[in-house]
């Protein structure tokens, strides 16, 4: 089981500068040396607290757009040819995983469309190859956390609520940071009436 | 209190002396002398007049926020912020919640009460000076600040050597 | 940074995966046929897993030791979503790679299991089952409900099958084995399939060919063995430990048809069995069990089970009156019972028949001279007399091998005739013809083979070498042979005598049928590619005569035995079966439904009095007897290597890892032996030392001992576990005895300590299971358990919804284990060993506590199948310091491993104490390719975390999602946790507790119900259903007034 | 106050009182310190050694099972903790009922508090599966949404209790020594030694005003420590009386606990003065034969609570008529028809602690140092297995007799607990070394030198 270190990192990386920073100021004052403490114990205290609070990106992947050894563009097929997401991701309804298309579901428009594009040239040599692409993955969620597709979608989740404007990304850029509070925040609103069971994820 | 004032002292080794020292000079109309020694001395905040330690209230206050923060932070977490269904016990368990609450007001009252004995004290000082090493072991003094009103060297001397200093020295800074 | 990482991590592993490909030799599997797997060949990152996890060797672990722990974790779940991985470096971001099909084969839907139906044989029964794949990957089997012989029962042994698939102990290729010329030493080297078939081939060209197999109960394969016996003049031999021989020629004398009949415990109101453990481990217990409970649910038509039991078998245990005595009286019992009948009561046809008296004559005052209470054995007698032709009579197994084991099948056939059972519940037409193994058959073999009269002997899926007494010499008759070859899975003993291994597939990895009964007939279908360079025992066969260009066409025309079979099925089933379907329709739904054909009826046939005339009454032994009995866990020991197996506690005396002789208290007493105490058993001067554990309710002559353990050649788990006790069968007129031999205790004096799972026995008087006799329960109803006046001061949680609950039927339950092993499978549950287990860490979600009741001369015994009880005032919740374990809205007891710290807290509060922790990192333990068999919907759980039964929420989940996806409610029986699959009793029901139609609701409100510790208010959500006796006295054992369980 | 001997012999000056006290800190040490001090950090070594092997394999080395699943390592928890409470109840409480007699071994008393603590501190955080994530069982805002805590929890009870009690007796010790520290500033010839004193002394003067904040805070201290050493082993005890196991949830556990943490906490006094004795002959002035002979009385007081407390919980048992109660009862003793596996454990604690006590009726083995030694250490012996006793019999038989089993002791239990004793002995040693053992100016004013007879009483 992994442990999830984030947490160590809260501890060990932010409150130093602050501590540095305030020692700083406070060298040469002898007199409340007591008060230095209190305010560097405060400071440290605050920061740990604050600092998850309002800067939930910590140890997170929150922006993570790895390039991708075809540089596919959705902004293209989704928003400028208008192809369902479904049309290749066209397992996300009825399990929990949303495929990556086979690489025959590419070549379905590519045998006729940009067949010049190098990148399209190289897709068709792996798919002649009976190869296959190597992309890289982009939402990654921590071990022993399940997340269905079938399931939100079929509540009428859209893809943009996680995924964010992925229609007009032309790399994939993970949009929110996928931790265990924000994916909370979304099952407490009661108008989702979302189940808050441990077991709903964990299991 | 007051730094790097000049002033004298007079040096005694009985623990009366000393007392009947303190209670002349504050029949002399003297108000900021103050006495050291290496023990609390019994009767000896009349004899400077001092007035009782105020460090009881900084304790009972903490001790209630401590108290009332205990609560909220009980009460909060496990009813209002994330309400879960533990041992089907209700949300808000208060007596499993007492001995939190108790610990959080002792820890409270006590670091604060310490807190507060720092700051009446002025601790910590770095090298505070001394008027003898002694003062600390077995010996006492009085130490009358130059600032004092009716301040005179010469009549305290004689007032101390009369109740019986074994010494009486100028000092610089105390 | 991570990127750079990441590809050179991952350059890395494509010259691993090169090297490994060069290092692995050329395969030509015989699976063109199987269209997904056709497809995985061309889908790329397939092949990369195959390669990275299937063909690693144990043996090269540290190849990947680095990214170990990552990899096996993430393997799990990406494997699951088809992923490779691309390397598992740093924690922050490890970057992963996702390989996608090349084509999208149209049946795989990731991380959505499909299910294949098929058939598990194991030598005696075969179970119609379902084997649940994801991508490829056999993952769990359950039965096949709509089987018309098993129906969806399984056994302990089916459920762990699939761990022998993922053995990492199977041979992975072809073997040769050179001898020096005494064949006394062997040097092994490989070989391809090419050499070794072109050898093969010619040696068989010079005749004297013998083909040594187990009972074949597959129709096609049995053609292929004759086709081949024709290309070569060879002679088929079969034999495995349970020949079930005495069966058939008790038959076959009394009523001249040579096959084991059918029987059903279904239509029998009262059943005496003789040592016949039908519950247990004698013949097709799966079926037997499913039979017997129907006869148990309606206690306004409760059958009654009289077992005369010389082990403490677990039909002994299970029976409502249990009569203990030893293997010499069996013979007694059966003719007493006849006497009783027909001369002092003088009923049935034969009581005229001047011949039959006499020779019952012999056995008049049986009851008396074998010290059983008179009154009672009357009762027996009438009782049958009474339920004539619903009633049933049976004997047969390891236990009843006598040196008398026909004359007692004929006592019991007689009996069965003249009550009227024969047609009804012994059914004479609908017998499984195929369980053809001969004991003598094989002995007459061995004497060829010692004549030379053999060159070459081909054997395949039994092991003489191991489970035959070396009384019998086949290990010197076999070195007289000139050729042996065997298709052992693994280097076992027959291996080691071997000069050639052609590694047969798992079950799971090929095609095969089976005929169930006769009449039914039943398809096994590979779930899975083979993993290694193996080749079906019947391919071959083919094989060798194509390239000897000898036999029938049949066998030649054919490239896989997949299409022999096809067309074996369209010429010789399709027309029997077809019902005038087009044989495509025909075969297509045999493979849907994994079976055609219904069981013929019978009628009854007409006894041979002759026959009785062979029973002779044999004089009184005195002294102490052999009993050798196979266990549910581990039956003849053909699947010893299975680590599941060997930590099931036996469920009678709850000893795992190890077998041992079981002597009586009196015994143990007479003898100063203690459990654990080492003594010497010598049965006619065969000497063997085993552990002595301490059975009540034993006779006081018996020492019972149980086969299957102590192999040599199994592989790295069963090697050397316990003693063969096979060594202590002995030949006599051409036949095999294995019980009733005289034996001699020598106490010595060592101590050897067994590790058992439960080391009190008695309820100490608390409510534990409550039991009642069916007499006592007509009159005091619900007032039979006593209950506790119970209230809060706080009204508790609401559960609007599902409410999550089970209820477990006592009375049903037999103690067969089947759901143990089957929720270690599906929960990825860890085994810990001996020495763990010793200190009592074994991991079990669901145990069967057995307690003991009445005098320690002759107990009963009760079962209680023990899981997490889901308390809705859960004690370990409330103990938790961080959360981990917290209760869910439809009423689970969650435990969140990834939360848990590990405080060990809530097992203490836990008073069921069903909590079970991770004391050390087991699964860093498992070895490739065993983690194949971990369940991608369970998380496996790493050391230092609590862990217990979830009710398989991963199910509830599934179910729950497959109905909002289809948008309809979810209904009653929808979800089915593994043990209630597993059980072949349906003593396990599950459901939601706030459907009040639900069936489980209805058990709830049952007045048998009780919660266990109920005045402990922990508010269970699982409650039992009292355990009934129909033993027709009026107070149990066990009286919960009389037992202080009150507070 | 009763007619008494004098509390400190030999009439000594002010002077001598420093010297004699400050002496261990100044001179070089003996050479049966050294020895000590050796034999101790070995110990400690070990300790560590063990302690890493335990983390890196898992808790499975230790004895704990199913259904023992605590063992050692909360036994000698509970132990140590006990042994801290003597240092609070000597230092606090009997300094609100002006006990003078405390103030020569209260020093003392409270370090050996500290260090118990520190000790036992260690065992709640190591005995858990993932030690390294120890650290959510603090409730402090974080990522998981947030995800808090389980207040209804005893074990978060004793995550706060125990680190306040800590805190709390940490800083009330270092309170009473920063005069003295002052004074071995003062005295200090070498610049090193002034230097870290002077620190450590944070710069103590010693004038009236200051010393009237400081009897002040002095007192609150008191006044908030003695509830709070009640709490904690109160608290301690509900680890084990709100758990709802027979033998353990039982409601005379609080005052059964702290009258046992007392008791055994004396013993430990006990044990340490007469090896500081030895250790520092000069102490014996003040460390006097009366000092010890109160010590003995409470000892043997507190050993007939514990005692009545064992009779009381069997009392309880026959009386609830709860058969699961009776049973684990009758079990521990060993009664037939139980299976008593545990039974001599049983009797080796009711010796230890209830029979062998009851020699203090007699004056001579109040006053007999190597008499009071050994039944010191018997008591020590005994407290550990009435923690053992409760902990691991009532566990091994609960409810179902299925579940019924004995704990699996090994190398490494052992290890644990001898090892522990290299952890408190090292630190108490380094203590006796660089610290005043006794208390310079508290015990100044119990002398009647120097005050003229109106002062004092």
């Amino acid at each position: 089981m992994p442990i999830k270190t984030l947490n160590i990192f809260e501890l060990k990386t932010k409150p130093q500068h602050e501590i540095t920073g305030h020692r700083m100021q406070h060298r040469h004052d002898v007199r409340n040396f007591g008060g230095m403490v209190f305010i560097i114990l405060f400071a440290a205290f605050s920061v740990l607290t604050t600092g998850c609070k309002f800067q939930p990106g910590w140890g997170y992947n929150k922006g993570y757009s790895p390039e991708q050894p075809i540089p596919f563009d959705h902004s293209i097929h989704v928003s400028k040819h208008n192809i369902q997401c479904q049309y290749c991701h066209n397992q996300v309804e009825r399990s929990t995983h949303s495929n990556i298309p086979a690489l025959s579901t590419c070549m379905n428009c590519h045998m006729q469309v940009k067949t010049d594009s190098p990148h399209i040239q190289k897709l068709r040599d792996a798919y002649d190859k009976g190869a296959s692409v190597e992309w890289v993955k982009v939402h990654m969620l921590p071990d022993f956390v399940r997340f269905n597709h079938a399931a939100h979608l079929k509540k009428g989740v859209n893809c943009q609520t996680c995924h964010g404007a992925i229609e007009t990304m032309s790399r994939v850029t993970q949009n929110a940071d996928l931790s265990m509070g924000w994916c909370i925040n979304c099952h407490r609103q009661p108008e989702n009436n979302a189940p808050l069971n441990c077991t709903t994820c964990h299991y | 209190m007051a730094r790097g004032i000049g002033g004298i002292a007079a040096i005694f080794l009985e623990e009366h002396a000393v007392l009947e020292a303190a209670r002349k000079t504050k029949s002399e109309g003297f108000t900021k002398f103050d006495a050291i020694s290496p023990y609390p001395i019994h009767g000896m905040e009349e004899a400077c007049d001092i007035k009782r330690s105020w460090i009881p209230y900084v304790t009972f206050v903490t001790g209630t926020i401590g108290l009332v923060s205990g609560l909220l932070l009980t009460w909060w977490t496990s009813a209002v912020s994330w309400p879960i269904n533990v041992g089907g016990k209700p949300f808000f368990s208060l007596p499993a919640f007492i001995p939190i609450i108790f610990e959080l007001t002792i820890l409270f009252a006590a670091l604060s009460s310490v807190g507060a004995l720092f700051y009446a004290c002025g601790l910590p000082k770095i090298d505070p000076p001394v008027i003898d090493p002694d003062l600390t072991s077995h010996k006492f003094a009085i130490f009358v600040p130059e600032n004092d009103t009716g301040y005179d060297v010469a009549k305290l001397e004689r007032m101390f050597k009369d109740l019986g200093a074994v010494e009486v020295k100028k000092v610089a800074e105390y | 940074m991570s990127d750079t990482h990441s590809h050179h991590d991952h350059d890395h592993d494509e010259q691993e995966l090169a090297a490994k490909k060069a290092a692995r030799p050329k395969i030509e599997h015989d699976n063109k046929f199987w269209l997904s797997l056709d497809q995985y060949q061309q889908n790329p990152e397939f092949k990369k897993l195959a390669e990275t996890e299937f063909l690693s060797s144990p043996l090269k672990e540290e190849d990947d030791s680095a990214n170990e722990g990552w990899a096996r974790r993430e393997f799990l779940k990406l494997m699951g979503a088809s992923l490779a991985m691309a390397t598992a470096g740093c924690i922050r971001r490890p970057v992963e790679k996702i390989i996608p099909y090349n084509k999208q084969p149209e049946e795989v839907v990731l991380g959505v299991p499909n299910f294949y139906t098929t058939t598990y044989f194991d030598g005696s029964e075969a179970i119609g089952v379902l084997v649940k794949t994801r991508e490829g990957r056999p993952l769990k089997i359950e039965g096949n409900p709509s089987h018309p012989i098993s129906q969806g029962g399984t056994t302990a042994r089916a459920q762990a099958s699939l761990l022998g698939l993922y053995d990492p102990d199977r041979l992975r290729a072809p073997k040769k084995n050179l001898f020096n010329e005494k064949r006394s030493n062997k040097d092994g080297i490989g070989i391809s399939w090419d050499d070794m078939d072109k050898n093969i081939s010619e040696q068989l060209k010079k005749g004297a060919v013998v083909v040594l197999t187990g009972a074949l109960t597959s129709p096609a394969t049995r053609s292929v063995v004759s086709e081949f016996g024709q290309a070569f003049g060879a002679e088929h031999v079969a034999w495995e430990p349970f020949t079930h021989e005495e069966i058939r020629e008790g038959q076959k004398s009394c009523y001249g048809d040579d096959l084991v009949p059918g029987y059903r415990f279904d239509r029998a109101q009262m059943i005496v069995s003789l040592d016949a453990d039908f519950l247990g481990a004698w013949l097709t217990p799966a079926t037997f069990t499913k039979q017997f409970s129907k006869t148990r649910k309606d206690l306004g038509k409760m059958s009654r089970l009289v077992m005369f039991d010389s082990s403490y078998s677990l039909t002994g245990a299970n029976a409502d009156i249990r009569v203990r005595i030893k293997p010499s009286q069996q013979l007694d019992v059966a003719m007493g019972l006849a006497h009783e009948i027909v001369v002092n009561k003088g009923r049935s046809s034969y009581a005229g028949n001047s011949n039959a008296k006499s020779v019952l004559s012999a056995f008049a005052g049986t009851a008396k001279k074998l010290g059983i209470e008179e009154e009672l054995f009357k009762r027996i007698a009438d009782d049958l007399w009474e339920n004539k032709g619903q009633s049933l009579v049976v004997a047969g197994g390891l236990q009843t091998l006598t040196a008398d084991a026909v004359e007692l099948q004929i006592a019991v056939n007689f009996l069965n005739s003249i009550l009227e059972n024969d047609g009804k519940t012994v059914e004479g037409r609908s017998g499984n013809s195929s369980l053809k193994s001969s004991n003598k058959e094989l002995l007459a073999l061995i004497k060829n083979m010692e004549q030379g009269k053999v060159k070459t002997l081909i054997i395949h899926r039994t092991n003489p070498m191991y489970a035959l007494s070396s009384s019998a010499g086949f290990a010197e008759a076999i070195k007289k042979v000139e050729m042996v070859i065997t298709t052992s899975e693994r280097d076992d003993e027959v291996a080691q005598a071997a000069h050639y291994v052609a590694p047969d597939n798992h079950p799971m990895e090929t095609w095969s049928d089976a005929e169930v009964t006769a009449g039914v007939f039943g398809l096994q279908q590979p779930t899975i590619r083979p993993m290694y360079d193996t080749r079906s025992f019947q391919l071959s066969l083919m094989t060798w005569a194509f390239l000897a260009n000898k036999g029938p066409k049949r066998l030649l025309a054919y490239e896989t035995f997949f299409d022999y079979l096809k067309n074996y099925w369209k010429e010789e089933i399709h027309p029997k079966q077809g019902r005038g379907q087009s044989f495509d329709d025909f075969w297509n739904q045999a493979l849907q439904e994994g079976f055609v054909g219904e069981s013929v009826n019978s009628s009854a046939r007409s006894f041979r009095a002759e026959a009785l005339n062979q029973v002779k009454k044999s004089k009184d032994k005195t002294g102490y007897e052999l009993v050798l009995y196979p266990t549910i866990q581990l039956g003849d020991g053909s699947n010893n290597n299975i680590a599941w197996l060997h930590e099931l506690p036996d469920p009678v005396t709850k000893v795992c890892w190890d077998n041992y002789v079981c002597v009586s208290l009196a015994t143990s007493q007479k003898l100063k032996i203690k459990n654990g105490s080492v003594v010497q058993l010598t049965v006619n001067n065969k000497k063997i030392d085993l552990p002595v554990h301490i059975q009540p309710g034993l006779h006081d002559e018996v020492l019972a001992v149980a086969i299957g353990y102590g192999r040599t050649h199994v592989g790295r788990v069963g090697n050397g576990v316990g003693q063969n006790s096979y060594e202590l069968a002995s030949v006599s007129n051409g036949n095999l005895v294995y019980s009733g031999q005289e034996t001699q205790v020598t106490v010595l004096n060592k101590t050897y300590k067994l590790a058992q799972t439960q080391e009190h026995h008695s309820m100490e008087g608390r409510q534990i299971v409550v039991e009642a006799t069916l007499k006592d329960y007509e009159k005091k109803k619900e007032h039979i358990i006593h209950r506790h006046p119970i209230w809060s001061i706080w009204s508790g949680h609401a559960y609007n919804g599902n409410k999550w609950a089970m209820a477990v039927d006592l009375n049903s339950c037999t103690g067969c284990s089947a759901c143990v092993v089957a929720c270690q499978a599906e929960n990825n549950i860890p085994v810990v060993g001996k020495k763990y287990v010793m200190q009592g860490r074994e991991m079990h979600w669901i145990r069967i506590d057995r307690y003991y009741t009445g005098t320690p001369e002759n107990p009963s015994a009760v079962f209680q199948p023990l899981m997490c009880q889901h308390c809705d005032n859960a004690p370990c919740e409330t103990v938790c310091p961080v959360l981990a374990t917290v209760h869910t809205d439809d009423g689970l007891n969650a435990m969140v491993y990834n939360r848990c710290v590990g405080t060990r807290y809530c097992s203490n509060n836990c008073p069921y104490k069903v909590r079970r922790f991770n004391w050390f990192n087991y699964v860093k333990k498992i070895e490739k390719p065993l983690h194949l068999a971990l369940n991608p919907e369970v998380t496996v759980r790493m050391r230092g975390v609590m862990e217990k039964c979830t009710f398989c929420v991963q199910r509830i989940k599934e179910a729950k999602n497959e109905a909002r996806i289809d948008s309809r409610p979810l209904k009653d029986g929808d979800i089915k946790t593994a043990c209630q699959t597993a059980c072949p009793a349906e003593a396990i029901v599950f459901g939601d507790m706030n459907d009040s139609e639900s069936r489980v609701s209805k058990m709830f409100k049952h007045e048998r119900s009780y919660a266990l510790l109920e005045e402990w208010n922990a508010a269970p959500s699982v409650r039992y259903l009292a355990k009934i006796r129909n033993n027709g006295k009026e107070s149990a054992s066990s009286d919960p007034e009389s037992k202080g369980g009150h507070s | 106050m009763i007619k008494r001997n004098q509390l400190i012999i030999g009439n000594k000056s002010f002077k001598d009182i420093t010297d004699d006290i400050c002496a261990p800190v100044e001179r070089f040490p003996s050479k049966g310190w050294v020895g000590l001090f050796l034999g101790a950090k070995t110990l400690l070594i070990f300790y560590i050694f063990v302690l890493g092997m335990v983390l890196a394999n898992g808790m499975g080395l230790l004895g704990v099972n199913h259904p023992v699943a605590w063992g050692t390592m909360i036994i000698t928890f509970v132990f140590w903790i006990g042994i801290g409470h003597a240092g609070t109840l000597i230092s606090a409480i009997l300094f609100l009922f002006r006990q003078k007699w405390r103030t020569s071994v209260a020093r003392t008393a409270e370090a050996m508090t500290v260090f118990a603590v520190m000790t036992a501190g260690l065992f709640p955080l190591l005995h858990t599966g993932r030690p390294w994530l120890d650290f959510w069982l603090f409730p402090y805002p974080n990522q998981r949404g947030p995800l808090w805590v389980n207040f209804r929890s005893p074990l978060l009870w004793d995550v706060f209790a125990v680190s306040t009690y800590a805190t709390v007796s940490m800083v009330f010790w270092y309170i009473g020594l920063v005069p003295d520290f002052a004074t071995i500033k003062d005295r200090a010839k070498n610049k090193v030694r002034r230097m870290v004193y002077g620190a450590l002394s944070l710069g103590w003067k010693g004038t009236a005003r200051n010393w009237s904040h400081y009897e002040m805070l002095y007192l609150l201290l008191a006044g908030l420590s003695a509830p709070l050493v009640l709490s904690v082993h109160t608290i301690v005890s509900f680890d084990f009386s709100v758990a709802g196991l027979p033998g353990w949830h039982t409601t005379i556990f609080p005052p059964y606990f702290v009258a046992g943490a007392i008791f055994s906490g004396f013993a430990m006094v006990i044990t340490l003065m007469t090896l500081v004795r030895i250790g520092f002959p000069q102490f014996k002035d003040y460390i006097t034969i009366d000092h010890m002979e109160v010590m003995n009385k409470i000892i043997m007081t507190t050993g007939m609570m514990v005692g009545y407390a064992y009779a009381s919980e069997f009392f309880v048992a026959w009386y609830s008529g709860n058969p699961y109660e009776r049973y684990a009862f009758l079990n521990r003793a060993g009664v037939p028809g139980t299976s008593g596996d545990y039974a001599w454990s049983y009797w080796i604690m009711v010796t230890c602690n209830v029979i062998i006590p009851q020699l203090f009726w007699f004056k001579w083995a109040r006053r007999n140092i190597p008499t009071m030694f050994i039944v010191s250490i018997f008591v020590n012996i005994g407290m550990w297995f009435e923690r053992f006793v409760i902990t691991v019999t009532s566990l091994h038989n609960d409810f179902l007799p299925s579940n019924w089993g004995n704990y699996a002791w090994s190398f490494w239990d052992g290890a644990v607990l001898f090892g522990s004793f290299g952890m408190f002995l090292t630190l108490f040693l380094l203590y006796l070394r660089l610290v005043p053992a006794i208390s310079i100016a508290e015990i100044k004013p119990v002398l009647d030198v120097g005050k003229d007879k109106k002062g004092g009483h």
